[in-house]
Order: structure tokens, then C-alpha cells, then sequence
């Protein structure tokens, strides 16, 4: 069966540059990077040299750069590390109802110490209110933490606006920016941002990697401690193959990522409108043009997204509702549920996240199967009744 | 994460539909926590003569809907109401943990189809 | 030039067999294991089957093993969410002087949170005296940490009987067994042990890998907050080749341990004769028995680490003073003061750690070159003249 | 780590030893910090006719007190004087960051050597 990966906001698979940049280190080059003698100087270099291609992709100093093993960890690091680091001055956070569970379940655990969370909403677009976000900073305010981009639907938040007020307010500015990362251009320096997460599965790069922006200055309690590496930011020997294929990823989204932009929001755009026409009572969802290329987050009122996900998966068709992460669960997105929507088109929701390798046949396979699939879980819907 | 028999009785639900001129109708769940069942069921002399299902919900919600109108088609109303949601859940050789309580109503939509019933015919 | 491979307990080459479990995750089988569809169903099997062969390792349940980017995260893991789960509890943590870094700096860190560490003396030979430790339980102690086997002496502590008194007084137990792990039998449930920390490049897995055993029952906050991963107790995607990876290396590590380890002792036996015959005024460190079968930890008198190491480095040998971590700074080991050298003696050890690809020829090697490069090393020494 | 004219001197170091009815004698360090350097000096008229040293220590501390003898042989006391730490870091091409305090003292070692000829002098 054709096989068609339509989940790039999942995952992506590893370029295969990124693997033969990595398997040196898997095989010969195996030393600790710490170590002074001949295995380990090989290492350390890969080190260096995939810091330089991360640092050129975020635009940052060298020493602005802490490898981490995931998202997730960039996040957790950035936001409790302020917290921790500026305690004493206040314990006030401010971030969105539509973050990633990365960013909303960190700062659910401040809560147990004492910190306290403001979470913005987004209007029917996704977007926040840069007036809200002004009048809820308060002189306890520590941290605002907003994502670049929603994983979700793609939407592109105002960072170099936040930026701007956070450092009139005085305020450290974290950016979750793993789904930008790659996908659109990132300024750590033009962005007045503090704090810049980003992940190497999103962009083509191996799961287990990360890296996190701190600009020079930002004071930061160590998320894990041990040895000196990264100057003492975070311990731990090094994942020297999964760095040097993070740098190898920073480096062809560099070089691809006008390119592949304009391709894949051709493609996207046509998902779009296809089943639009083909279909009745869908809703798509995000902003129109402040969103991802990539992204195409679609409601399909009266059924639920997982059975049409498996009715997909039965296709060929890999896609997902929600975030990885939250498949599984069973609640509905906390991100589409926070731009307004009801329950029902929450859970009929379904994302189509495109990437590299996804063509225009690709995408008529998937206008073409799409209708069927739809009405044959409408006719089984006892919601769907009514609307006929 | 579904078992084969999940994915049988997702892919070719058995009894979907609503019975015409329904002896009872049961809907549980709600949109909230994603699973909406609607059950019908044609009831003469006390047996389930026939039964149809409609949901609004994921694989294990439709499975599970679709394995319950299996399972009480032409049994008593007796034998039906001893059917509990872990007896459609084993029929489908489990469901996965975090499916077990929020999906797995298709009984209680039967349950509350047989109450109906009951309410109309007076018993 | 020859080129010898004396730095195991730094890190550890990727068994080949370890390359290749990992290879379908960096290619073909690249979904998110958190995916419902076609491509998140191996990853997840991936995920599932090194969690199998890590448990076999470690012998424990599957529920119990939580996976980490490294040895250093598992220890922060550790100890880190015991004291916050444990806080209401008491404030008393005891360790001893001569744990990883990832454990000193953690207990360090954690004294800023009002928590108080005992650092527990080792006796010459690298042992600690259980009746010191029997002592210093408090109503306040919640966490006892103490290394399985030290990763510069290779001394092996009396896990056993500590994780008896730890039960008997109702104080969590850990362990960072890097080191143990691999080389010498571990059974974390005849051990009386609540946690167990490994890392994947200690016993030839990938670097940015490792495991934390959590036993059924013991609380422990999250280091990561994220996703519902591993039982929500580590956000982030999983890192799914390196956990194939590391679960080959424990499958690996079971079937030859054994005759591994009688091997590396047979050549580690003789690099200590052989040196101790034909170099005057050096001394083995650490415990004669109850030492890991292929550590050796040699004082050379009047001569300082870094520049044996250097001369090794020459003639194509790697070896450490201290561990990697230290090496690059310029204090002495702390292991080797603990035990009671002086400074100079600890600045004059180098740690000769074997593996698999060490050959007798190798030692013998060493043998001959050694001896000229301390009497050279000697020869430039202020400290030398007394003594001849 | 090193650059290879650190390596080039620690390799080959230069005038290791010490001279014979030295002039002055100098030793900085201490085994705590990893480092001792013994540096002795032959003067004659003032200049530093002769010098060697003895050293216990990392690669740096080697490499610079090799240096610091091959940048003062010959020199007068006064343009020994002003060769400072950074002077011979300089002339290897750099040291690692982590060693530019502690190992780097062969200056201090030199200094302390003029010292020491000074006071025996009467100077
Ligand atoms: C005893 C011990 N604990 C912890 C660690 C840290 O492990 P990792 O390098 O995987 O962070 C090491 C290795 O450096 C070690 O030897
Ligand atoms: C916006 C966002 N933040 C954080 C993460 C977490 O990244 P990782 O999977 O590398 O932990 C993800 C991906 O799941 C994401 O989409």
C-alpha cells in the first residue's frame, strides 16, 4: 500500500545527510568529548561544529548555546530555570492556554511551589491579545513564556511584539520554538527573545536531541546538574553523534527552508481547498496567513478525529489530531477548545502537517479518499442527523 | 494499540442505524468527553429482536458499540442486561488502558436502551 | 600509529551489533512512538522490546524503568525527586565523598533548597564503614545515595547490606550503578535498592542514553515535565534508536558479561604487576577484591597526571586521570583525597579502565613504553631528586 | 587542547635541569594546585647566561616554564623582568582557558629566581 506521511509536526524521519553526518560517531569517533587524549579531541570538535551550523540557524553567539535531549527538556530548563534563578524577585509567570504540554505542565508544577501562572487566551484565530498580555504583567512578573509556533494548527505567534513589551517590562522572554525551528526563519538576536527552545526530530534532525538559546547574561538554575559540560549549564556527556546530526539538520533547513516553504504551503493550501470543496461542514482551523506553511488543522463536524484518523491509517495516510502526545488521551485539543470551539469540532479535528517528501499526488490521494471516509463516519454519527 | 477484532468491528461495524419504530432508545456519553452512543432496540416477547447503533466517537467507541448489537441480538432482555462493558471489552479481546473508561459505554448505552423500554411498555 | 583504548570507564565505543539495532530508527522506521498510524506503531514495538531487554538487565518490572538522556540525568532524577517528594518528610540526605559529580553537584544544589547533606568518609582502600552510616540516619534522612562501583578506582561498594539498613530505617535508597552496569552483575530486587541509575555509553550503547530504575511504589517528582510519556514521569519524545541502542547493549551486556570480565581482569591483574615490577614508587588504588574486573588506578610517585597522559596520548594510548568530567580542570581527584593521598599522589594517578577490544598485546604495550615516559616525566620533577 | 607549540615544548622541552652553582634560585606552586616550578639562573653582568628548570606538573606548566627559559637565555635582568605570564602564554600561541591561572606561572617562577639573585647579590 502507497504510504503517505502527512505528520511532519509529529515527527520527521532523519535526513539521510543528517545520519551520514551522525555515523561517524556511532562508529570510530566514539570518544568523550571531555577526554584529552586522541579518542576524545574528534568529539569535542563534532561538538563545536555542530554548535557553530545550531548557532548559525538561530543566529546566536556560540556560548548562547545548551544542548539538550528533547524539547521538552529546553522547555522545562528555560522555564523553571528562571523561575528558580529569580525566585527572590518575584513568582509570577505568563504564558498561553495553547502551549505545548511541555510549557503548561512545567508550569502547572510551579504552582506546588508557590508560583502562580497567568495562561492568555487566543481569540477565534488562535492569537493572543498583545494588550492582555501588557495589562497582565505585573512587577511580580518573572517569565513570559509564548510559543513561536502552535503545534496544532500552525499559528505564528507575535514573538518580536512580546519580545519588545517583555523588555520594556523587564521581564526574561522565553520562546518555545520548535515548531518554527526549520520551517520559518528564526532572529534570537532581532527578536529581543531571551530564552529559544528548539527540538532536532521536528527538522529532520534524530529524537534525543535539542538545543536551548540563553542569551548572554540570562541567569539560569541548571536543570541537571553534574560535570562541566556546556560550562556547567547542563551535565552530562555528550550525545556527539545526535549533536553532530543536529548541526547537520540546522544547517540543510538553512539552505532549503525558502524553498520548501513555498512548496509546501502550495501543498497545504490545496489540502485545504480540496476537501473543502468535496466536503460540507468543515472548518479550518488557525489563523489564514500568520500560520506554518506546513500546517493544515481541519474539523470535520459531527465525527471524531481518531476514527478518522484510523479510517486514514487504513489509507496509508499517516495524520493526527492534537499533538502526539495527547493521542492516546482522550481529551479534546486544549488548542482548538481555547480558540472557541466546541466540543465536538475539537474532537473532529485532524491535522495534516506536510514535510519534505510529501508531493501533489500525495495530496490528490488525500482529497480524493478524504470524502468517503467522512460521510462513511457521518452516516454512523447520531449527531449528524440534524444537519442533512 | 487496537486489537484485530477492535479493528474488524471498526472497519465493518455490524448494525448501524437506527431500528425503525425502536421498542427502546439509550444515548450515553457526551460530547465533552468525545463518545456519543445512540442504541436501538426492537424488543418482542421480552427477546432483542433486533438493534442498531449510532456513535459519534473513536475506534473503540464504534468497536465497542458495534460488538454490544452482536452480542444481545436476539437474546432476553434478562440475559442482555447481565452484559456489562467488560464483557464487550473481553469479546474484543481488551481495549487499551486508556480507552477502558471513557469509551467502553456501549453496555450502558444498551442498559439504558432496555430501561427505556421497560419505562414505555409500562414494566 | 598503534592505537590503544584504555578509557572505558570514560566511554565505550558502539558495539557494531548496537549500531545496527539502532539503524532502522534513523532510517526507514521513523514515527513518533506516541503515533497512532503506521509510523508510530514500530517506534513504539522499538520502545517496548529495549524497555524488555533493559529490565532483563537490571531484572525488574517494565513499569519500573524510566529512560533518560544519561547517567547524569538519572542521577538528578533521582535524587532531585526524591527530596521533592519527600520534603515534607525531612531534609537529610546521605551520599559519600567520593560519587560522580552528577551526584555531588546535585546534593550541592539541593542545599540551596534547605536540604543538608552527609558526605560520608571512605577509608583507604575506597570503603565506606557502615556503622558510620548506621550513625548518621536521622528521623530527617530521606535519601540515601551511594555509588555501585567507582568510576575512578573501580571500588565497588556494599550495595547489599546498605540497601538492608536503608530498609530497616524506612530511607530511600539510590544507587548510580554507570558504572556496575555491564560489567558486573546487578538485580535491583535482591538489592534492596529504590533506584538505580545507567548510562547507555558505559557499556558500548549510544551516547545521550540511559535508564533510571524507579521501583513499584516510590514517589519521585518529575525531572522533565511534559507529555504522557513513560508513564508521564519524562516528557519529551522519545529518543527511539538510542533506546533500541541501549536495550541491545543490555541484551549484549547479559550474554558475555561474564566471560568479559574474567578476560579484562586477567589483563588488568597484569598491567598492575607488570608496571609495579619495572616502575619504583607507585601505588594501586583502591580496594584489592572488591574492585570492578577492569579498572586499574595507578599512582606514579612525583609526576603529575595530565602530562603521563599527554606522553601516553603520544604513543597512541588513551587513559584519564580521574574521570573524564574532571579532566581539563585542575583539581585532584577528589576520589583519590578522600582515601587519603596526599595532593601530589592524587595529581600522579592515571586510570587504566579495559574493554572488550583490549588484547594482551595491548598490555604488554604499555608495559614497555611505560616505564620511560615516567622516568623521563620524573627526570623534569622538583620533586624527585629526595627520593632516588 | 593544547597547540602545538605547547605540544613542541612539552615534547622537547628546553633546558631541563639545574644549573650548576645557580645564581638564583626560584619556586612557585604548590602540590595542591598541581604545579611546581623550580627555576634557576646563572647571571653574569647582569645578563642571564644560563637557565633551566624543573617542573612538576600538566602539560601547560611544562610547556611554559620550557618557554619562559628559551624567552629569557641571554636576556638582561631588566628585560627579564618584563616578561610576564601573559608573555609566555603568548609565545605558545595560547593556553586552554581552564589552564591560563594555574598552570601558567613560569614567570612568576623566573621572577622569583631574579629575586633570589638579588638578595644574595645584595642588591
Ligand atoms: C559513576 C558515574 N556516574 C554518573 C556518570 C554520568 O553518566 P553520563 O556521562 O551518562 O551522564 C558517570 C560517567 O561519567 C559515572 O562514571
Ligand atoms: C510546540 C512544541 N513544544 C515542545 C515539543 C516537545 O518537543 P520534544 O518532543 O522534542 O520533547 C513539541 C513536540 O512534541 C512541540 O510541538
Amino acid at each position: 500500500m502507497k504510504k503517505i506521511y502527512f505528520d511532519h509536526n509529529a515527527t520527521t524521519p532523519v535526513d539521510p545527510e543528517v545520519l551520514d553526518a551522525m555515523l561517524p560517531f556511532l562508529k570510530e569517533e566514539f570518544g568523550n568529548p571531555s577526554s584529552i587524549h586522541w579518542a576524545g579531541r574528534n568529539s569535542r570538535k563534532a561538538i563545536e561544529e555542530g554548535r557553530d551550523k545550531v548557532c548559525r540557524l538561530l543566529n546566536c553567539a556560540n556560548l548562547e548555546l545548551i544542548f539538550t535531549s528533547s524539547g521538552t527538556e529546553g522547555d522545562n530548563h528555560a522555564i523553571k530555570g528562571v523561575a528558580y534563578a529569580k525566585k527572590e524577585k518575584g513568582n509570577h509567570i505568563i504564558t498561553t492556554k495553547v502551549e505545548h504540554p511541555a510549557v503548561l505542565n512545567t508550569c502547572k508544577h510551579l504552582a506546588k511551589d508557590g508560583f502562580e501562572t497567568t495562561y492568555l487566551d487566543v481569540d477565534s484565530d488562535g492569537m493572543i491579545d498583545l494588550e492582555v498580555l501588557k495589562a497582565a504583567i505585573t512587577p511580580k512578573t518573572i517569565l513570559i513564556s509564548i510559543m513561536y509556533a502552535n503545534n496544532e494548527t500552525g499559528v505564528i505567534l507575535p514573538i518580536k511584539e512580546i519580545g519588545d513589551i517583555a523588555k520594556a517590562r523587564d521581564v526574561t522572554f522565553h520562546t518555545d520554538a520548535v515548531q518554527a525551528a526549520g520551517k520559518i526563519p528564526l532572529d534570537a538576536q532581532k527578536l529581543n527573545v531571551d530564552l529559544l527552545t528548539i527540538s532536532g526530530h521536528k527538522l529532520y534532525g534524530p529524537k534525543g536531541t535539542g538545543a536551548l538559546f540563553a542569551k548572554r547574561g540570562v541567569r539560569l538554575v541548571p536543570l541537571i546538574h553534574g560535570g562541566h559540560h556546556d560550562r556547567n549549564r547542563r551535565g552530562g556527556t555528550e550525545n556527539v553523534a545526535g549533536i553532530a546530526g543536529l548541526g547537520k539538520a540546522a544547517e540543510i533547513a538553512m539552505r532549503d527552508m525558502e524553498k520548501e516553504s513555498a512548496q509546501l504551503s502550495t501543498l497545504r493550501n490545496r489540502i485545504e481547498k480540496g476537501l473543502a470543496e468535496k466536503i460540507p461542514h468543515i472548518k479550518v482551523n488557525g489563523h489564514a496567513d500568520k500560520r506554518l506553511p506546513n500546517t493544515a488543522n481541519i474539523s470535520f463536524e459531527f465525527v471524531e478525529g481518531e476514527s478518522l484518523l484510523l479510517n486514514l491509517d487504513m489509507k496509508g495516510i499517516a495524520a493526527s489530531s492534537g499533538s502526539a502526545c495527547t493521542s492516546g488521551s482522550l481529551e479534546p485539543s486544549h488548542v482548538l477548545l481555547a480558540m472557541g470551539l466546541t466540543h465536538e469540532m475539537s474532537h473532529g479535528s485532524v491535522r495534516f502537517s506536510l514535510g519534505k517528501s510529501n508531493t501533489a499526488g500525495d495530496v490528490e490521494y488525500l482529497i480524493e479518499i478524504m470524502p468517503a471516509i467522512v460521510e462513511r463516519m457521518r452516516s454512523m454519527s447520531p449527531l449528524y442527523a440534524g444537519a442533512k | 494499540m487496537y486489537s484485530e477484532k477492535v479493528m474488524d468491528h471498526f472497519s465493518n461495524p455490524r448494525n448501524v442505524g437506527e431500528v425503525e419504530n425502536a421498542s427502546g432508545v439509550g444515548t450515553v456519553g457526551n460530547p465533552a468527553c468525545g463518545d456519543i452512543m445512540k442504541l436501538s432496540i426492537k424488543v418482542e416477547n421480552d427477546v432483542i429482536q433486533d438493534v442498531k447503533f449510532k456513535t459519534f466517537g473513536c475506534g473503540a467507541a464504534i468497536a465497542t458499540s458495534s460488538m454490544v448489537t452482536e452480542l444481545v441480538k436476539g437474546k432476553t432482555l434478562d440475559e442482555a442486561e447481565r452484559i456489562s462493558n467488560a464483557t464487550v471489552a473481553e469479546a474484543l479481546d481488551g481495549l487499551p488502558p486508556v480507552k477502558m473508561h471513557c469509551s467502553n459505554l456501549a453496555a450502558d448505552a444498551l442498559h439504558a436502551a432496555i430501561e427505556d423500554f421497560k419505562k414505555k411498555a409500562g414494566k
